[in-house]
């Protein structure tokens, strides 16, 4: 006799369709010529992995491209980046990963701010996945250093 | 073999009752740390309660009590792997402890230039990491036992591999990950006809099955006891006497000393002491034999029949499962209860999830092995592992959550 | 400052109502080790009860809970010595591992042939013999502050004792013997002037006064869990950011790791976990947050009121007593609640023996600091130590029996 | 209020009348000429210390002194010792060092042998106070080993 017998509605939150969707099609995989930078980051413990490379134009992304492995939520959030910070500024760019970061801390987002992240809002779930918190986070926050890193310098 | 009343025994266990995202707990991360039985729970409270005192130190009632119940658990530590004496038994941390006391004793005065210490590739990192630093450190060489694809030793080309620079043999009596059990009384007596010693790593073996170190003439033996249905907190080191006579100490302070003085050097106290520097964690040491004494009433050859049962149960029916790799030997009869696998499509972290929404908890990760998960060319697997208290049930419950998750993921 | 109820504490504390040798129990052992309040009993229990599983390893419930509770509880570790930040809270299993840490990572590192290590007469030997195993190792040199026949640290000549050499004063913050609080703030500037870097046992100080590391400035800070009301199996090292960045590892294995391959050097993982090889002992862990919670909800600087109270009658009393000498200062101000004292024709074992006929509970002996006792040309003392459960009226019942057995002896 | 009024009559069988006159007024401290050996013993945990000299002729032990510092059992009980044993023969002391320990023990005794051992008998309390045996043995098994250690091998 299984007792196990609930759904699995609880994970609806967590896995969005545009996650799911993500995931299984990532956007921004083709790799790109001349990049400014070409980097892998990974988290040792998951196992998550992703390779990020970014060629600007001034101080504007002209091309993004990531690829990784993975679970669903390091994966899917990792292609809603490169989706949406392709053709931003750096300054867009920084703003939409403390956004992100700040909704995945549970903090109260502005409306404004909601409507900017566009399909971004699909992660918001994972805050009650606190655990998966570092998956969502991978890409943006790797993103984050490696601008920081590669480009504040010069 | 007595039958067991498993649903008895998981009445002995509080947490199993609880609900988790509103199902009934099914516990299936065993080999990471075991629940405890209400007696081990209940030696901590009522030792606080009653007799809590420093243990060597005082003439008062409370600190021999104290220290009676301390040595007293030291001994059914000793009588559970038939160490010739209870002073060759080691309180430590935890087993990552033991291995590194040794690794740091006996291999920093032993291992010299030029030697070699052999492991597997299926160790843990606490026996990994601990070698390749006092490899590095003494300029000695790391090698490698080679293992077949299903994760077995291979024996063919042994005898270059433990060589007479060899100086030690460490290795996993049951591997966390393939759950492979490893022949160790075979590899004892290679190495010991090199004149190498042998530290076998008995974490995942001395909780599930009956173990004696007087039979496998080992040299040291480490397990935990959290492990084991005993506290957090507490490890063991067994050693051969004369061996760990001729150890320095790996810690300094009181308890360990036998004079101190301002100018001249210290002397050491006697085994086991010598290593057991500063107050030690008494009041879990003392729980520790609590959960030797449920062990035993139980019985070890029980709980490694019940677990066979179950391992044949679960890998019979995930073997025919398509998308599931399980890693390792496919012949539950080479194993333990330990079954790593991954799913083609569902990456282990969104199985775990999944999973616990059901109230089903089962690792995932690199299972502190990250070198061997990684020979499989992958990043992460998931594992279930069992003890006496996991039934058949449960292990239905999973399987039937496993099909649902895969149909979520695909829909 | 609160008046405080001390029946309603004693109260919380289910061994006070012990009955040793058919007396009360009168526990004054507490420098050795205290009693535990009901609420750090029941955190183990209930901990064991409903969230038990490793810490750091899954995504599923249990584990996650384990984790925030553990890590929680570390945080609170860090506001009561105002920490800068948790991670430099390291976990170890007690005072005397966190001494040895420092000694065999920062120690190893940073002493040089040469160079010279600055402690005092009045440390416990856990942190004398790790300083005199590293100083041996690394021809340096261990010296000795002066003390004044009173047990007081003498600064006259300080400037020719740590010098340009110094490279480490490890001192006690309050004597487990003399009961000296040493002006810890003084050496610490003293020692940096000099480029040396300060580590304070506060194993006598944190369980019974403020004790604040950003204030006192200091590089590492070491004490005991167990003697401030939490469970044995857990003590802390508090070190200064950028000092434990720049240490290596002390033990290697699970957990402390960030990348583990099979050829390669690991990788170690950030401040805290590089120093917690292993599964941790999370269940004491917890446990001792749980601790620090009933001690804040006390106050601190209340239960410092209350030994003082206590300490002060006890020593006007005994120095009265013509056959008691007492150890170290006269003078109760410059004393936390320790008294070590001996009489003039009755051994310290035949007292303590004789007093736990009364149920009363004293230390005799060594104290683990043989040089200073033995300096007194004395082989053993007595002591009593006091906790904020202790009353004026268990002073009263030791006074009145040592007075009895003083007749008992010399009838 | 003071609430610990009971006596201390639980000490009577620790310090019997012997034990407590032993302990006030050690026998055999006078020091003894050209010892066949001349050491010292002790237990650094409770500090217990013994001097012990001994001069033998052929297997009988001809003289004896016993000084020390330490609690009234250790003292008490070497004392004991002192007195015992001289004029003995080496099988003889060794035989009563084996009483001594087993009383210690708390294993039965002969009637013959608790004869045999006189005084010492006085030691048998020492048993309800299992903390204590070391000191009360400390000069038994010191002595012994000493004996063995001087005697056997030349
Ligand atoms: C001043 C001092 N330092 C160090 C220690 C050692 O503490 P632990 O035995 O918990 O390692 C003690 C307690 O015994 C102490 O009083
Ligand atoms: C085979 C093996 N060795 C060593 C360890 C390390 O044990 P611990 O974390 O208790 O030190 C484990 C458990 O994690 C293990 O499974």
């Amino acid at each position: 006799m299984i007792s196990q017998m609930g759904g699995l509605d609880g994970l609806d939150d967590l896995y969005e369709a545009i996650i799911l969707d993500h995931y299984h099609n990532p956007r921004n995989k083709k790799f790109i010529d001349n990049p400014d930078f070409d980097e892998e980051i990974n988290n040792p413990f998951c196992g998550d992995e992703l390779r990020i490379q970014a060629k600007f134009n001034d101080d504007k992304l002209e091309g993004i491209s990531v690829s990784g492995r993975g679970c669903a939520i390091s994966q899917a959030s990792a292609s809603l980046l490169a989706e949406y910070v392709e053709g931003k500024n750096v300054k867009e760019i920084l703003n939409a990963v403390n956004i992100v970061r700040n909704m995945l801390k549970g903090e109260e987002i502005s409306e404004k701010d909601r409507e900017n992240i566009q399909d971004i809002d699909a992660l918001s779930g994972v805050q009650k996945f606190p655990i998966r918190i570092k998956c969502a986070l991978l890409g943006w926050t790797g993103f984050y250093d490696l601008i920081n890193a590669n480009l504040r310098s010069s | 073999m007595k039958k067991l009343d498993i649903q008895k025994i998981r009445s002995d266990f509080p947490i199993l009752s609880r609900k988790v995202n509103g199902n009934k707990l099914v516990y299936l991360d065993n080999a990471a740390t075991t629940q405890k039985p209400n007696s081990v729970i209940d030696s901590i409270s009522n030792f606080y309660k009653t007799s809590n005192s420093n243990v060597h130190r005082g003439v008062h009632t409370l600190s021999i009590e104290s220290t009676e119940n301390y040595e007293f658990a030291r001994e059914k530590i000793a009588k559970l792997i038939n160490s010739p004496s209870p002073e060759t038994v080691i309180w430590t941390r935890n087993t990552s402890e033991s291995i590194n006391l040794v690794a740091f004793t006996w291999g920093e005065k032993n291992i010299m230039s030029g030697d070699n210490i052999v492991i597997t590739p299926m160790e843990h990192h606490s026996n990994i990491v601990p070698w390749q630093q006092i490899a590095k450190k003494k300029n000695a060489e790391i090698r490698y036992l080679p293992m077949s694809n299903d994760g077995k030793i291979e024996f063919n080309n042994i005898g270059k591999i433990i060589d007479s620079k060899t100086k030690i043999v460490a290795l996993t009596h049951v591997s966390n990950v393939l759950g492979t059990i490893n022949p160790a009384k075979k590899i004892i007596d290679i190495a010991h006809d090199k004149n190498a010693v042998v530290l076998l790593d008995a974490a995942q073996s001395v909780p599930h099955m009956p173990v004696d170190v007087s039979d496998l003439d080992v040299d040291f033996l480490t397990f935990s006891l959290h492990k084991m249905m005993g506290p957090t907190g507490i490890g063991i080191l067994y050693g051969r006497k004369q061996l760990l006579d001729e150890m320095p100490p790996y810690m300094f302070g009181g308890d360990m000393i036998l004079e101190v003085s301002y100018e001249k050097d210290a002397k050491w106290n006697s085994l086991p002491y010598k290593f057991e520097a500063g107050t030690p964690n008494f009041a879990d040491a003392i729980a520790s034999g609590v959960a030797v004494d449920y062990l035993n009433q139980i019985g070890i050859d029980n709980i490694w029949q019940h677990e066979k049962l179950i391992t044949e149960y679960a890998m019979s029916k995930m073997l025919s499962l398509k998308k599931i790799h399980i890693l390792g030997s496919p012949d539950f009869k080479d194993r333990g209860g330990v079954i790593s696998f991954y799913h083609e499509d569902i990456h282990p972290h969104d199985l775990g999830t999944a999973l616990d929404q059901r109230g089903i908890a089962i690792r995932t990760g690199h299972h502190c092995a990250m070198p061997l998960v990684r020979s499989y060319d992958i990043v992460a697997a998931a594992r279930i592992s069992f003890y006496v208290y996991n039934t058949i049930d449960e292990v239905d419950a999973f399987l039937y959550s496993l099909e649902q998750i895969e149909g979520y993921f695909t829909k």
